[in-house]
């Protein structure tokens, strides 16, 4: 299978997803379905693979190659998978809507860009492929127009920023090895004096902190995953965020090497400890912000900087367990969070469009498969045994706790209780609590929206009860960056200091549960009753009047809002106001008055000439 | 007095090209602008002019025997003069053009008053 | 030997559970000067709960309290009682701290369906009580693991038992009186009661129960206890060789942590995060920068 | 073997028949410019790899250099003489359909000299041709700044006639001066006898000649005609006048101070002054609501970053400017165009006013995304090539004082993506009140702007199919002994 017909299929699917639309909308729809699953087929068949083919033979005198190994693979894989998913999920979210062309077209060519992303071998078609990717994505997240608007915008501009920060290092390489494939330049960097290596570092770090959204990167993230159409915001933030995580790991293993970068700092300050400490503040902050959110795509997006913050943590932190530990976050957020991503959409689609935590409730009763993978998706954000979340944060613990970093392991695990205060929001909101009256003659979410969820939902069950499967192949890239191997079993991990066996745990749960049902069942029957028919001391409960979702954390809003402003969003936008009014302050020496200009004219050839006879620099 | 004398032409060229620029700076009303344009003109064919000039020289054509290239006076910046004089003449053609349309649209020649276009 | 605990690790838990609500209660009695319930009421009313008529909202509604009680014994399962613990190479402290909070989340689920608001208050609450004393009680852990190098409950037990017990030893003493300072709103007893609020939010998220539900979420609340306790004696008080002397420092420390249950009122739920993240939490930290800087 | 005159003399013979075809048809007048340019089109092209091989040397008259009028086509001044020929001809074929009301055919002869005269800037080697064909360019783009003959065309226009005759003046001071000092008007002549004479009169012939043409280069703070008049003029003219007047302008001056006065110690001068301009475009751009004006900000920007790249004088930086050269020409012409009919069929030059014109004319926002996407170097359009070239060169520049300057042109450039997709939003994601049906623009003006499309596509994808003709530019520029040489003999 060569690298350049999947590009091809990628791009010209795009493409030609677009043209059929003006035929016909269910010829399009199925088409773009179609490539979709093509693409995973042809990803799927690579496994394993590793070489490279040059594919253009220069750009600008740069010749330009893909590649596949382990690390593009996991991540081709994983961003063709859900692609596939958020194009099937489309199809019922999407009918009716406005120019879907268009924005299947878009879904698939940000798709391509990932894959072009993950599969590039030089970083010149890095480059090129994740530019592609950041204004199709700005296209996208601007699609539902309105607050969309400034979403997108913001994500633009934060993005651009990050991009030319990688120009810039991607064009420094160039000069200074004179070619730009991975090889090359890891060959180059092995000699290069580490104040350089920490420059490059830090210029790409830009790059991929900002699509990653760590902070002090994050402040797009939050309003463009809420704001985008539901099924991209499951891609944008199930994957194509994770492209800062394959950019850094990229640079930190790859190109740059694991003991070049561990001992990279400045002083006594380890540059991977520092990234380490901003992984740990990704995690605390949002996650507490992501606990007053009303809105339920803004708080699983605050959630979705938080959960980046444990990956950043994990590979920053350059032990075999955590490098793992936090390959494996990655590909279990992607899961769990676009599951919960697409719940939010079936919700969003049911009730036009309402993802309001303060108004919805109850939807259990209507949407019971919606909560049941909801329930999956949310363990998983937790981090609950047997669910993959649970894998991957223990592994991140284990290696902090080991390693003696308990602050950072503080960080990580009292991130985690933060986490269940907002998923359990964030379900309590949606689904438990009382059942609208507007909402009673709801439907079901349809086939094409289940589907994937449940699939999703699967998936984070199996990682969790048998995470060997993902672990095999992480490891491998693990050990292919230099690390030891860790000793994968498909259950788990054998170790000496603490080992992960969730068949053990799987079959103790499966008892207890069955163990503790019987004895539950073996009591007096229950009446089954509705859900208004409640207690509530002698006084009817009455509908729609009194709903405890709203404000949910309000004893502990009370205490902790003021701590939780996002600084370093209003300097941000600050900046951007300074900028404007700098450039509307600028133009005011425009004056419309021509005796100016002219002035201006004079002024300037008479100051050239004094400059030259007082000082005569020529 | 020779500095004068030598460079008189000069002196007045520039006085003329001064003049000009004064104008345009200070005046606002289009018309006197426009007289300011052509003065400044002048002023810089003047120049030119007394680029290639030499007291008492001789037109550049072999037209009577004895006379001398040293002695005559250089021919290329008259060429080049009236190439601008045409161009000057254009200008002034086409501003004055503009200055009716101006003072048909706005009812005045003062430029202040036309300040809509700025920032 | 193993199979073996694997059930008496849970009988021993629900008996020691039951018997210190049924302390609990009669503990109370007396220092009100009443008699108070023999210790064995709780089973009693277990067993006639169990024979109640009670409704029920649903499917998740059962559901919930059965995950609840369930992923309680599993906790047990963890811990070694004065023996080995069953589930000793699973994830270690680590899981432990997990599977802890499935117990709560079991019943906010179940209640959750009952769309009665007393629940989603009680929930509301014991979330953030949870997030209260988790701060303190993960320093405490933290400290703990780093100290001994492992994740391994069982593992800590034995390095305590090869010198001395972690609460007796310098560093480690701050985590063990943040611990102690911490237990009750753990258990949950008086001053921290703001979740299952009687007289207030009808119970909280226990209000829609009755019948086996009610019997159910007893358990899980005995269990609760159990584990609060088992926790503190494992970890930080050297565990045990036998059952036997389990129990009585589990007494022990019981009656340490409950006395408090007497003597305070109520305190809202914001004056009970403000505590916990005050003292317990400074002398948590000092213990865990302690450990870290100083280490072993 | 075909002569650059005939890139000169046909357009001119033709521009001067325009009035006459127009007696026979007012709608046969608007073929004669397209034509024209196809005829200079494909003779550039065609001479192309000629120049490249060997510049041609075309004396007028037959007078040998210095005496005669000379005319060099190098490959710089071929490619820019392609590069108008082209967007002459796009933006021809733009105007039959755009240009409908008015003096048409003197919309067609004044275009046609604009075009003759910046053909003439491109090849001339003599500094007075120079001054002619500049005041050629000048005169009838003031004339057509006002061709629609409003409020705004009329201020713009005397406000742009006074500036540009101010510096031809100014430009003519410093001819006379070089001609006094050098009694030659040979570009190669005064270069190969430019270090013979006392180093102030020289600068101040420069310093007179820099900012006669720096004014309709749009060099900071001589620019300050550009925003009103490319603002007020018919959106044809606009596309010319950034795309093509002013890239010409900036061309003149390098050509003066490149090849000669050979200035190599005020370039860093003019590396400042190219950042100068490039951020204060930009900002003013970022403030602006009126669409076209924007884009006349836009282009000060990218005029700026033009002259950056040029100043910093090496092989690399060369050939990104001018690769940037043709990147803006296409990329901003085909802007203007796509505007023109959006602004024509909004009725109003608001930003604001463009909602929904993704919907209203789907073709014509398309193409107006693929410009901005270009002209803010995004790949894979052409503005991502010159930009990385640019980017490149300077980076690999010793010395940290470039590596900042670079820092604060990426700057800019994230300013300039930001205004210029805040109109993408507005184009294509406001939320509009009224549907307005389907209504794109004529097919001749959509032919138009796909033509760019394409180039700029097609360029985008395969940089490499103009780098030799950049670089071989490039070389042209820096060495002024090969210059010197050709001309001379």
């Amino acid at each position: 299978m060569s690298l350049g017909l999947l590009l091809i299929v990628a791009f010209g699917g795009s493409l030609l997803t677009y043209l059929l639309g003006k035929v016909s909308a269910r010829t399009r729809d199925a088409f773009a379905v179609l490539i979709s699953l093509a693409l995973v087929v042809m990803v799927a068949s690579l496994y394993g693979k590793a070489f490279r083919v040059p594919f253009y033979g220069g750009f600008l005198g740069m010749p330009l190659v893909l590649r596949i190994d382990g690390l593009s693979w996991l991540f081709a894989i994983a961003a063709s998978v859900l692609g596939c998913l958020s194009v099937v999920f489309s199809l019922g979210y999407m009918k009716g809507k406005e120019r879907t062309s268009f924005y299947y077209s878009m879904l698939l060519l940000v798709i391509a860009a990932m894959l072009g992303v993950v599969l590039s071998g030089d970083l010149l078609s890095l480059f090129i492929f994740w530019e592609i990717m950041s204004w199709s994505t700005f296209l996208l997240i601007s699609y539902n127009g309105g607050p969309a608007l400034a979403a997108g915008m913001k994500y633009f501009v934060m993005s651009f920023v990050g991009s030319l920060a990688m120009l810039a290092g991607v064009l420094t390489l160039h000069g200074s090895f004179g070619t730009l494939e991975f090889t090359g330049v890891a060959a180059g960097m092995s000699s290069a004096s580490p104040g350089y290596v920490l420059a490059i570092l830090v210029l790409f770090g830009v790059a991929f902190g900002t699509k990653n959204a760590i902070w002090p990167f994050h402040a797009w993230l939050p309003p463009a995953h809420s704001e985008a159409p539901s099924p991209f915001s499951a891609v944008l933030s199930g994957i194509l965020i994770k492209m800062g995580v394959y950019g850094f790991l990229l640079l930190m293993f790859v190109i740059v090497g694991l003991r070049t970068f561990l001992s990279l700092g400045v002083g006594r300050i380890e540059f991977h400890t520092v990234l380490s400490i901003i992984g740990a503040i990704t995690i605390l902050l949002p996650t507490f912000i992501a606990i007053f959110q009303n809105d339920a795509k803004r708080l699983l997006a605050w959630s979705t900087v938080a959960q980046a913050g444990y990956i950043i943590l994990g590979i920053s932190f350059g032990t075999s367990l955590s490098v793992a530990g936090g390959m494996f976050h990655f590909l279990n957020h992607a899961v769990f969070k676009a599951l919960l991503f697409m719940v939010v959409g079936a919700v969003e689609y049911r009730t036009n469009g309402v993802r309001d935590l303060d108004s919805l409730g109850g939807l259990i009763k209507r949407m019971p498969v919606t909560f049941i993978v909801a329930v999956i998706g949310v363990c998983g954000l937790i981090g609950v045994p047997l669910t993959n979340g649970f894998v991957s944060k223990w592994l991140i613990y284990k290696t902090l706790i080991l390693e003696r970093s308990p602050f950072l392991a503080f960080a990580a695990l009292f991130g985690t209780w933060g986490t269940i205060l907002y998923s359990y929001k964030f379900l309590h909101n949606i689904f438990l609590g009382q059942l609208p009256q507007r909402y009673e003659d709801m439907e079901r979410a349809p086939f094409t929206m289940l589907l994937p969820m449940t699939i999703l939902s699967v998936v984070v069950v199996l990682f969790g009860v048998l995470p060997g499967i993902p672990l095999a192949v992480i490891d491998t890239i693990g050990v292919s960056f230099g690390f030891e191997s860790l000793h994968v079993t498909p259950w788990g991990i054998a170790s000496d200091t603490g080992a992960l066996n969730t068949v053990n745990m799987l079959v103790a749960a499966l008892v207890g549960l069955v163990v503790v049902w019987c004895v539950f069942r073996s009591g007096a029957r229950s009446v089954s009753v509705g859900q208004a028919d409640s207690y509530a001391a002698g006084a009817a409960v009455p509908r729609d009047k009194y709903q405890y979702s709203v404000r949910f954390y309000a004893p502990l809003r009370r205490m902790m809002a003021p701590y939780l402003k996002d600084f370093v969003d209003s300097f941000y936008m600050r900046l951007a106001g300074w900028v404007r009014g700098l450039g509307d302050g600028l133009r005011r020496i425009y004056t419309g008055y021509v005796g100016d200009y002219v002035m201006y004219i004079l002024v300037f050839l008479a100051v050239l000439i004094f400059v030259q006879i007082a000082w005569s620099p020529w | 007095m020779s500095f004068l004398h030598d460079y008189v032409y000069y002196i007045g060229a520039f006085g003329l090209v001064a003049i000009g620029l004064l104008i345009i700076l200070v005046k606002r009303n289009l018309i006197k602008l426009i007289i300011g344009l052509s003065i400044l003109d002048t002023g810089v064919n003047m120049f030119l002019i007394s680029v290639g000039y030499i007291r008492r020289g001789t037109a550049p054509i072999f037209s009577r025997p004895g006379l001398e290239p040293d002695g005559m006076v250089d021919p290329v910046p008259q060429a080049l003069v009236l190439t601008a004089i045409v161009i000057g003449v254009a200008i002034l053609a086409l501003a004055l053009a503009l200055a009716v349309r101006f003072y048909k649209t706005y009812g005045t020649l003062d430029l202040r008053k036309a300040k809509e276009l700025r920032w | 030997m193993r199979i073996l605990w694997f059930v008496l690790s849970p009988l021993m838990a629900l008996a020691v559970g039951l018997f210190f609500l049924g302390l609990s209660r009669r503990f109370m009695a007396r220092i009100q000067w009443r008699v108070g319930p023999p210790l064995y009421q709780p089973l009693i009313d277990i067993l006639r709960q169990f024979t109640q008529k009670s409704v029920s909202h649903g499917p998740l509604f059962d559901l919930g309290v059965v995950l609840s009680l369930a992923s309680s014994f599993i906790v047990v399962l963890f811990m070694p009682l004065g023996g080995t613990a069953p589930l000793s190479s699973s994830g270690g402290l680590l899981a432990v701290l997990y599977l802890m909070l499935l117990g709560p989340l079991g019943i906010a689920l179940s209640g959750g369906e009952a769309a009665n608001p007393n629940v989603s208050i009680g929930i509301s609450r014991k979330l953030i009580l949870a997030v209260g004393y988790e701060v303190p009680f993960l320093m405490i852990v933290l400290a703990l693991m780093t100290y001994y190098g492992t994740i391994s409950i069982g593992e800590i037990v034995a390095a305590q038992r090869e010198s001395a017990s972690a609460i007796a030893s310098f560093p480690l003493v701050f985590s063990g009186i943040a611990y102690l300072l911490i237990l009750p709103a753990m258990l949950g007893v008086r001053p921290f009661e703001v979740v299952g609020a009687a007289q207030e939010i009808s119970s909280g998220p226990a209000a829609e129960y009755g019948g086996p539900y009610l019997a159910l979420a007893t358990i899980q609340h005995g269990l609760t206890m159990f584990i609060g306790i088992s926790l503190f004696v494992n970890l930080l008080w050297g565990g045990a060789s036998n059952p036997v002397v389990f129990f009585l420092k589990m007494l022990v420390v019981f009656a340490f942590g409950f006395w408090v249950n007497a003597a305070f009122p109520r305190l809202r739920v914001e004056q009970a995060v403000r505590y916990l993240w005050r003292w317990p939490t400074l002398i948590a930290f000092v213990g865990l920068i302690l450990v870290a800087t100083i280490g072993r | 073997m075909v002569s650059p005159v005939l890139l000169l003399a046909v357009p001119l013979g033709l521009a001067l028949c325009v009035p006459l075809v127009g007696r026979v048809s007012r709608r046969a007048a608007g073929f004669v410019p397209v034509i024209a340019s196809l005829f200079n089109l494909v003779v550039s092209i065609r001479l192309l790899p000629t120049v490249l091989e060997e510049p041609i040397v075309a004396n007028l008259g037959g007078f040998p250099p210095p005496f005669g009028i000379t005319l060099f086509a190098g490959p710089v001044g071929m490619l820019l003489s392609a590069l108008i020929a082209l967007a002459g001809l796009v933006v021809s074929l733009y105007a039959l359909s755009y240009i409908k009301t008015g003096p048409t055919v003197r919309y067609h002869t004044l275009y046609m000299l604009l075009l003759v005269g910046a053909t003439g800037v491109v090849l001339t080697g003599d500094v007075f041709n120079l001054f002619v064909f500049f005041e050629i360019l000048c005169i009838s783009s003031y004339a057509l700044v006002a061709y629609v003959g409003d409020r705004a065309g009329i201020e713009a226009s005397v406000k742009y006639l006074i500036q540009g005759a101010l510096g031809s003046a100014l430009l003519l001071i410093g001819i006379g001066l070089l001609y006094g000092l050098f009694g030659t008007l040979n570009m190669a002549d005064i270069a190969a006898r430019i270090d013979s004479v006392d180093s102030v009169p020289v600068f101040v012939a420069m310093a007179l000649i820099v900012v006669g043409l720096g004014v309709e280069a749009a060099i900071f703070p001589l620019n300050a005609w550009l925003p009103d008049a490319h603002s007020s003029a018919p959106s044809s003219i606009s596309a010319i006048l950034s795309g093509i007047a002013i890239q010409v302008g900036l061309y003149a001056v390098v050509r003066m101070v490149f090849t000669v006065f050979g200035a190599s110690s005020v370039l860093l001068f003019f590396v400042f002054l190219g950042l100068l301009t490039l951020l204060i475009g930009e900002l003013c751009a970022f403030a602006q609501n009126n669409i076209k004006r924007m884009l006349a900000y836009s282009s000060i920007g990218q005029m700026g970053l033009i002259m950056f790249a040029l100043a910093i004088a090496t092989t690399g930086s060369v050939t990104g400017g001018l690769f940037q050269m043709v990147s803006h020409t296409l990329s901003k012409a085909l802007l203007f165009l796509a505007v023109g009919y959006m602004v024509y069929r909004s009725g109003s030059l608001e930003i604001s006013s463009l909602e929904g014109m993704g919907r209203r004319m789907p073709l014509t926002s398309f193409a107006f995304t693929i410009g901005v996407f270009s002209l803010v170097g995004l790949p894979p359009f052409i503005g991502f090539p010159s930009k990385l070239l640019i980017v490149r060169s300077a980076l690999a520049e010793q010395g940290v004082l470039l590596q900042v300057l670079i820092g604060l042109v990426l700057l800019a450039t994230v300013i300039e993506g930001a205004y210029f997709f805040r109109v993408i939003q507005t184009v294509y994601f406001k939320k509009e009140e009224g549907q307005e049906a389907r209504q794109d623009a004529p097919p001749m003006a959509l032919l138009s702007m796909f033509v760019f499309v394409a180039f700029i596509v097609v360029i985008g994808v395969y940089p490499n199919l103009i780098t030799d003709v950049l670089e071989s530019g490039a070389s042209e520029l820096l060495e002024r002994a090969n210059y010197i040489g050709s001309v001379l003999g």
